[in-house]
């Protein structure tokens, strides 16, 4: 890869509303001898200054993607596939092309693709100041820029993220902030050179429900100030309807269903996806009801057979057909998309 | 800020000082713990060298002692001699003050100790790093196979093993500090190269095992920091990953192991003990086999009582170190 | 609250079964456990399987190296064979050497009566003279050589892995015990118990080993039977080890207190014993059972060391510090080099016993 | 060959015949170097007077014809290992009078002497011109200011017991009885001159010059440099009642207390610090030889604090004797003993890091090994030992119970034939000593026939039969294998005996032997600790407990001399002082006990005022230790063995070691030489 990097640059190209776009993007984790297939062939697209939901069980290979985009994966982890990103001056990029942590790519890092993650306790090393871990983002992409530009810039996006007294805060240690402001914090950090695209690792999984609000409030507000897309990972759909357009379920590395919040939300055709909106608790919903719970526990994707991932738990499970194929991706309605054996030509 | 690092300080020294009390609480007990006191040997010495010692200075002597008085009382006797006159009582071993055999050792067991130290810090904290990093590799498992022979052979079987070597190498033995030549020259280049020399073995075998835990505990603390959340998101902000591993990592990696240099004393004064029996070092750790050999228990607890409290003194400096290094730790003493 | 209870004990229930399965994909701990288990059951065994008892000497072996043992005799199988020993005076140095008299021919036996001695009363109930092996009448059989008083060394080193093998479980135990007691009591009360127990935890920590158990061992009646020396030596061994123990204990338990199912019980009402013994012990056992792996190898040098610095046991006790005693001299390795084997025993107990702790702590650790 | 050494021993060896004729001191453009080239070195630089102003006048010096080597060379530094204070401190030892190897004295710090025919009145001649090691004359002052001010510093009118002494106690030997009117009193020396001194004794003691040689070599001490630190009270009589102080040494002494005196000690260097008056005696006064800075006349005198693990003995620019050639002795500038573990010498002289070492028989084939590669030669000479392993139980042990055991005859036999002494031998000494009893070895004064055989034959079922006569202690054995007390205070006890071992790392393998033979006739034996020889005296002198001894190199010369080994008096038992010393606290043996027979031959051996009193005292003492095994011994060793470098020269193996005769010093070391 990094002889195909050096030798023929390939071009690619993006169409003008695309910023980023994922072609059959595979990733294999190596452990203790054996291969994991966390992501197996998705495809994704995200537009600019869009909101795109990720959702999925916990190991469905969600955050894997998310942290491919961004190259920050452990080293065990091996990707091939594409990964198109339009940069700021609109050149296209294949970013698995790119050198993990090379220059070209670490350019790229926090500069047009930022990321936050779900426990911001422990996104910030407890031995240096917020300042100076705060600061050090623009000095790495802004090499002319002084300590004390750095400084002026953070306090600004400090106040900007709506941290009080930010001159004191900028001074003081993690361990003083609580869990909301850091998360402000953080995305303050992460959204002071103005990135094209904000991958929001389950931001707000960690924090209070009332914190959780705050925080997805200011990332909407910073999103239409700042006009950047959002890759947006969690596990709660309450959250997705509220903070996304489209929506793509994962399921077992796969990206199982695609639509918009509408199509998903009232028209789910993949039975995983029907599945977890019946296993959301509904405030209008009978008490003495029993919250839905999918049987079985999501497979370890270790050589997986030729066959639907979701045929040992799925009630509508087809015998010698979820069983023995692969199913087909389908696009049900306009820009709705699913993989499943239920739809499409097979069943006429 | 500073006040509340001075309030850290004050409390941990005060600490330190109760610290020491209990040890020197527990170091007289062990004085008084062989058959036949402190007069009883002393006189019955007297004796031996054909000494007629009458009633009288029996008598003095139990008074200068206060040996016929319950145990609290001759401990205090014993303590306030310390303090006040610096006076630890006499060995009669030695035929002089203890305070005298100290001095004489004290300072070669302190240096050894010292490099021994730096040795030790130097070598595996670089290794654990390197181990961490490069993790699986064929540099790790060999390191991680010399720690782990570093630990299951006995210090001083090493310490014979390595004089074997070095016998077979260099038809020496490197015994003691100097070689014959160089004993009683005045200091020179060549006089220094030899001690240095002589002091490989020793600190070899002091430090390899302490080394050997310290480069696993590296090793796993910096694997541990570099799995840590917080490398992900310096990754994401753009950051190096050399500057994540040494401004972020080993910062962090370093800090149980500052906190543990006081308590790594403890280890190396029973290495500079076992080496110097076994390769004849003129350190406090042969004075003190004799001493006890000897049932001088004047001078053997007194050396015993000097190296819990430099032990006791070390943790409270890494103590201080750690609070400097770490500001979560003086924020979580604080507050109990 | 209640959903994070039940996923606890799920955990909790099927802890074992994936320790189990992670400890035997660690390929060393297996075999660590495997080495161990074969050197306990031997020296369980142990009087069958040495040839000779701890107390048989014989002047005519002294010093004798290792007899190779043979089973081609002129390029014709003979099975298991020794040949007769020839020892002569070096008229040089006075010393004596041996040599093979390559005409006398003495096969080794299995399950014989013995004949050099070594009567024996297995686990104190059985007496009995039977011996895994010997050579046939007038041949001897040293695996790794004898010692200064013609003792066959192989024996001492089974026999003495009784003492050096199983006295340090009792350290163990005393450690872990202490540790756990202490660092509880600690833990569980905080506040002003904390610390003093702190307090005590750093005086005792400030002690060197070595040099205060040579302070101790001035006061150690000299009648006392090696066994009892041995116990001694490792209670005061496990009495200045405890503190790491404890202290870690205390600090997991601080962290453990906060946590919601630790605190649902204290509001319920349960007490504080059935507290720590049901939910916040089991919540460390796996860090437990790493220390008792690792304690064991640690009393073990321990006791090596000690008794190398004539501290601990003396001949004929047997244990394998005792053995080790001799070779304190430069004098010994160059002349007398298989003196040396009974530490390869030493060695491979300690590294096997921090084999086996490495892969108790990666089956145990619930993060990998 | 054996036999021949000790022949050769006995042969009168008079080596002080240099010293009747007094032969030139070469003249010194002979082109002969008549001093270290160091020494030459300071008086070109002017801080040392030349040769002959160091010399003693020229007839006074004393000239070591016999061991003048051909082509001796000046300088080097011999490193040995360091046996401690008793044997360092004997290496270079310049007794008053030197005991030779046929038994009598031959002077060496003094010149000569003459006896009145009553043989009461020793009239002494010094050395005109010798001086102290700092340059400072050594006058009859000297030894008058140790005696009178010294060695007894109060004496009790009535008893003539000696009550105070600075050094330690006093020589029980100098105090003679007079049968006419029973008193008994301490002899009184009285200066002539500078250089003559008067000893006259209550009591004709004919051995009283070999006393002084073997006890009190040390009889001087530099009057000018203890001057401020011996306490003296003008106001107080002497003990002697002599008025006129320069007759005893005592002229221009001022007031110096106790406390002065510790004041002034501690001024003088930071190695004198002491905490009491007591210690300050001991220290300085008797073991001198330790202390750097105390003026001596020895040929090195010691340079380094005794804390040092390598101590650094330097040449005295004042020695007083020459070779034949005339070149002032020693030749070696440096001696250095290195301490260290015993076990570690063999390495240091295989490495060549040290040139000499004194071996034990247990070591001598590591040693023999090593020859080449070391570049050294182990060396035999004579030691008149008794014994090299041995039991000694503590005839005045505090136990009662055990005391009446040990008592007993039978037990001692039973003890000394259960030990398989081939098997020892092998074992402990490769083959190489002799099975034998303890018991002085053929070819000595002492030797008696048969009595090295003594119970020497293994006879285990012998050995219990005898015990199974012993009423006291059980037939049976408990459950741990072992015969028990039956009644009494230990009833049902086991019968334990708890032996000192030595410090001398052989001591632990050989009590662990013999406690396994001691184990199949019932007896219990266990080694209490491995302490150094001070802790065991210690233990012996502060209550008695002691209970048994393991004793290496039971080293005798002449009981008529010195009865200490063979003697009531031996290391374990209080009945008598060591070494001529007054013990503090004597006990006394049973009324009718063999042992009283000998503690009162000891004690008249003291008094003794015939050569063939003093002879029949010591034949009776070694009859008693035939007939009563006091001693049982395993194995014997007359080899004294020394691993010496090949470039250290002029070293001559014949001769005997032992206490009496200063063991290496017995060589004459300052006459040895280092060839480069």
């Amino acid at each position: 890869m990094l002889f195909q990097k050096k030798n023929e640059q390939k071009r690619y190209s993006l169409p003008d509303n695309v910023l980023l776009k994922a072609e059959d993007l595979r990733v294999n984790i190596k452990i203790d001898g054996a291969v994991l297939n966390a992501v197996r062939g998705i495809d994704l697209e995200l537009k600019s200054c869009e909101t795109l939901g990720l959702v999925g069980e916990s190991g469905c290979g969600k955050s894997v993607t998310s942290k491919e985009v961004i190259g920050i994966n452990p080293s065990n982890c091996s990707s091939t596939g594409s990964i198109l990103f339009k940069r700021k001056d609109g050149t296209v990029l294949n970013l698995l092309e790119l050198e993990r942590d090379g220059a070209e790519y670490r350019a790229i890092r926090g500069n047009e693709i930022a990321m936050i993650f779900q426990e911001p306790m422990t996104a910030f090393s407890p031995l240096y100041t917020i300042g100076n871990q705060m600061s050090e983002i623009i000095l790495i992409h802004h090499p002319e820029a002084t300590k004390k530009d750095a400084k002026e810039k953070i306090i600004e996006m400090m106040k900007l993220v709506g941290i009080a007294n930010p001159e004191i805060r900028f001074d003081q240690y993690p361990h003083e902030f609580s869990g909301g402001m850091l998360q402000r914090a953080l995305i303050a950090m992460m959204l002071s050179n103005e990135p094209d695209l904000l991958i929001a690792d389950e931001p707000t999984t960690a924090l209070d429900v009332t914190i959780q609000a705050q925080i997805l409030d200011l990332m909407k507000r910073l999103q239409s100030e700042l006009g950047m897309s959002i890759l947006f990972i969690t596990h709660d759909l309450g959250i997705v309807a509220s903070m996304c357009q489209r929506v793509a379920v994962m399921y077992l590395g796969e990206i199982v269903e695609f639509g918009s919040v509408r199509q998903i939300f009232h028209n789910p055709k993949h039975p995983y996806t029907g599945n977890l909106l019946r296993s959301l608790p509904r405030i209008d919903s009978d008490r003495e009801e029993k919250l839905y719970a999918i049987k079985g526990v999501v497979p370890v994707p270790v050589d997986l057979p030729e066959a639907c991932g979701f045929h040992e738990r799925c009630e509508q499970c087809m015998e010698g057909i979820c069983d023995k194929r692969f199913p087909p991706v389908i696009e049900v309605e306009p820009g709705h998309f699913v993989r499943c054996a239920l739809y499409g030509k097979s069943e006429g | 800020m500073k006040s509340e690092f001075l309030r850290f300080v004050i409390k941990k020294f005060l600490i330190m000082v109760l610290t020491v009390f209990l040890i020197s609480l527990a170091v007289f007990y062990i004085i008084t713990l062989p058959p036949g006191d402190f007069l009883t040997n002393y006189v019955g010495q007297l004796q031996a060298a054909g000494e007629s010692v009458s009633q009288e200075t029996i008598d003095k002597l139990k008074a200068v002692y206060g040996l016929d008085q319950p145990f609290i009382v001759q401990y205090w006797k014993w303590v306030t001699n310390i303090v006040f006159h610096g006076d630890f009582g006499y060995s009669f071993l030695w035929k002089m003050p203890v305070t005298s055999v100290i001095q004489a050792y004290i300072v070669p067991t302190i240096v050894l100790s010292l490099v021994t130290m730096l040795f030790t810090y130097l070598i595996s904290i670089p290794i654990g790093i390197y181990s961490a990093v490069h993790q699986y590799s064929l540099g790790d498992y060999l390191f991680t196979s010399i720690g782990f022979i570093g630990m299951a052979v006995p210090n001083f079987l090493l310490g014979i093993i390595l004089m074997f070597i070095a016998f077979k190498l260099t038809g020496d033995t490197m015994l003691g500090f100097f070689s014959a030549k160089y004993q009683t020259a005045p200091w020179s280049l060549e006089k220094f190269i030899d001690l240095l020399k002589h002091c490989i073995i020793p600190i070899l075998v002091i430090g390899l095992m302490n080394t050997c835990g310290l480069m696993r505990t590296m090793r796993s603390q910096m694997l541990d920091e570099l799995s840590k959340n917080y490398t992900l998101a310096a990754r994401a902000k753009g950051l190096k990953m050399r500057v994540i591993r040494y401004k972020y990592c080993v910062r962090a990696a370093i800090n149980p192991i500052a906190a543990s240099i006081g308590w790594s004393l403890v280890n190396i004064f029973t290495g500079t003990t076992i080496v110097a029996i076994v390769l004849n070092l003129p350190s406090m750790g042969r004075v003190m086999y004799d001493a006890l050999l000897d049932q001088d228990m004047y001078l053997a607890g007194s050396w015993l009582f000097l190296m819990a409290i430099m032990t006791v003194i070390g943790t409270f400096l890494s103590d201080i170190l750690l609070a400097w290094l770490d500001p979560r730790a003086r924020k979580e003493y604080i507050q109990g | 609250m209640a959903q994070k209870k039940k996923s606890s004990n799920y955990y909790y229930a099927s802890q074992w079964t994936l320790m189990y399965a992670k400890f035997r994909k660690h390929k060393l701990a297996m075999a660590s456990a495997i080495i161990l288990i074969i050197f306990y059951l031997t020296a369980i065994f142990g009087n069958f399987i040495a040839p000779q008892g701890t107390e048989q000497f014989d002047s005519r072996y002294v010093n004798c190296g290792p007899t190779p043992v043979h089973f081609f005799h002129e390029g014709k199988f003979v099975g298991p064979f020794v040949y007769g020993l020839q020892k002569e005076r070096n008229m040089e140095t006075f010393m004596y050497e041996f040599s093979e008299k390559s005409d006398e021919i003495y096969r080794i036996r299995f399950f014989q009566q013995g004949q050099r001695g070594g009567e024996y009363k297995w686990l104190g109930l059985f007496e009995s003279n039977l011996h895994l092996f010997e050579a046939e009448e007038g041949g001897v059989v040293f695996l790794i050589g004898t010692d200064y008083m013609g003792r066959d060394l192989f024996s001492r080193v089974v026999l003495g892995s009784q003492i050096s093998l199983f006295i340090p479980i009792v350290g163990m135990i005393l450690t872990v015990f202490l540790g756990i007691l202490i660092g509880s009591i600690a833990g569980y009360f905080g506040g002003r118990v904390d610390n003093v127990i702190q307090r005590l935890i750093e005086v005792v920590r400030s002690f060197p080993q070595v040099p205060l158990w040579m302070a101790l061992s001035a006061a150690i009646p000299p009648t006392m039977k090696p066994a009892q020396i041995f116990m001694l030596m490792t209670i005061i061994l496990s009495l200045i080890s405890w503190p790491d123990m404890a202290r870690t204990v205390r600090s997991k338990f601080f962290s453990i207190k906060k946590e919601d199912y630790i605190m649902s019980a204290r509001i319920s009402g349960a007490p504080g014993s059935a507290i720590v013994m049901r939910h916040m012990i089991p919540s460390f056992l796996s860090y437990i059972i790493v220390r008792m792996s690792l304690t064991i190898p640690h009393l073990i040098v321990g006791e090596t060391t000690l008794s190398f610095l004539g501290l601990g046991l003396r001949s004929p006790a047997t244990s394998w510090g005792v053995l080790l005693q001799e070779t304190n001299k430069l004098e010994t390795i160059m002349f007398f080099g298989w003196k040396l084997l009974p530490m390869i025993f030493v060695f491979i107990t300690v590294l096997a016993f921090n084999f086996l702790g490495d892969g108790l702590r990666d089956a145990a650790d619930p993060y990998k | 060959m054996m036999k021949k050494i000790i022949a050769m021993m006995l042969a009168v060896l008079f080596v002080c015949g240099a010293l009747t004729g007094f032969p030139k001191l070469a003249a010194a453009d002979d082109g002969i170097e008549k001093e270290s080239p160091m020494l030459a070195e300071q008086v070109k630089a002017g801080t040392l007077p030349p040769v002959e102003d160091r010399l003693p006048a020229a007839a006074d010096i004393m000239v070591e014809t016999d061991k003048t080597p051909d082509a001796p060379e000046y300088g080097g530094t011999l490193r040995r290992n360091n046996g401690g204070q008793w044997d360092f401190g004997p290496f270079c030892e310049e007794p008053l009078f030197r005991l030779t190897e046929d038994g009598g004295v031959t002077p060496n710090v003094a010149k000569g002497y003459d006896v009145s025919e009553d043989g009461m009145t020793y009239t002494i001649y010094l050395r005109e011109g010798m001086k102290w090691s700092d340059g400072e004359p050594f006058t009859a002052d000297d030894v008058l200011f140790y005696y009178n001010y010294m060695l007894v510093t109060d004496v009790d009118p009535e008893t003539g017991a000696v009550t105070n002494s600075y050094t330690g106690n006093y020589y029980n030997w100098y105090k003679t009885t007079d049968p006419a009117d029973g008193l008994t009193k301490p002899a009184v020396l009285t200066k002539i001159d500078d250089y003559t001194f008067q000893m006259k004794l209550y009591s004709p003691k004919p051995l009283i010059l070999q006393a002084i040689a073997i006890d009190n070599k040390w009889m001087f001490a530099p009057k000018h440099w203890y001057k401020d630190i011996v306490a003296f009270d003008s106001s107080k009589p002497h003990w002697t009642g002599i008025e006129d102080l320069s007759l005893i040494g005592g002229a221009d002494l001022v007031d110096v207390t106790e406390e002065e005196a510790v004041k002034n000690a501690a001024a003088k260097s930071s190695l004198y610090q002491f905490d009491n008056y007591t210690s300050l005696g001991n220290a300085l006064g008797y073991l001198y030889w330790n202390y750097a800075g105390r003026p001596t006349l020895r040929a090195w005198n010691i340079i380094s604090p005794l804390t040092d693990t390598v101590l650094v003995f330097e040449r005295n620019p004042y020695f007083w004797k020459t070779d034949a050639a005339g070149r002032q002795l020693p030749y070696i500038d440096y001696v250095e003993m290195v301490t260290m573990d015993a076990g570690l010498y063999a390495q240091e002289m295989l490495a060549g890091n040290i040139d000499m070492n004194a071996i034990e028989l247990a070591d001598l084939v590591t040693y023999k090994a090593g020859e080449k590669t070391g570049n050294y030669t182990v060396y035999s000479s004579i030691q008149p030992n008794w014994t090299v392993s041995s039991v000694e139980l503590n005839q005045s042990y505090k136990d009662e119970q055990y005391r009446k055991l040990f008592e007993k005859i039978d037990f001692r036999h039973a003890l000394s034939i259960a030990v398989d002494r081939h098997e020892v031998n092998e074992i402990l000494y490769n083959g190489l000593a002799e099975e034998a009893q303890c018991a002085a070895p053929e070819g000595t004064d002492q030797y008696r026939e048969g009595a090295s055989e003594k119970w020497t034959e293994y006879d285990p079922a012998a050995a219990n039969a005898l015990l199974d006569g012993i009423p006291e202690i059980s037939n049976d054995r408990n459950a741990d294998g072992f015969r028990y007390f039956v009644d009494g205070e230990h009833a049902g006890e086991t019968v334990l005996i708890q032996l000192e071992g030595h410090e001398k790392c052989n001591s632990a393998s050989a009590i662990a032997l013999f406690a396994q033979y001691y184990k199949e006739i019932g007896i219990q034996l266990v080694e209490v600790s491995n302490t150094a020889r001070n802790t065991r005296q210690t233990k012996v002198t502060s209550g008695n407990e002691i209970m048994a001894l393991y004793e290496e190199n039971l080293n005798v010369f002449n009981p008529s001399v010195r009865p200490d080994r063979v003697g009531a008096n031996r290391k374990i038992c209080t009945w008598v002082g060591l070494y001529g010393l007054e013990h503090a606290n004597p006990m006394t043996p049973e009324p009718g006990s063999e042992m009283e027979k000998v503690v009162n031959n000891t004690k008249k051996l003291a008094t003794a005022s015939t050569l063939e009193e003093a002879k029949a005292c010591g034949d009776e003492m070694i009859q008693s230790m035939i007939d009563n095994t006091w001693i049982i011994g395993y194995a014997r060793n007359t080899m004294k063995l020394t691993a010496l470098s090949n470039k250290v020269k002029n070293y001559d193996p014949n001769y005997i070691s032992c206490d009496e005769l200063r063991f290496y010093g017995n060589t004459k070391p300052y006459t040895w030489y280092i060839e480069d």
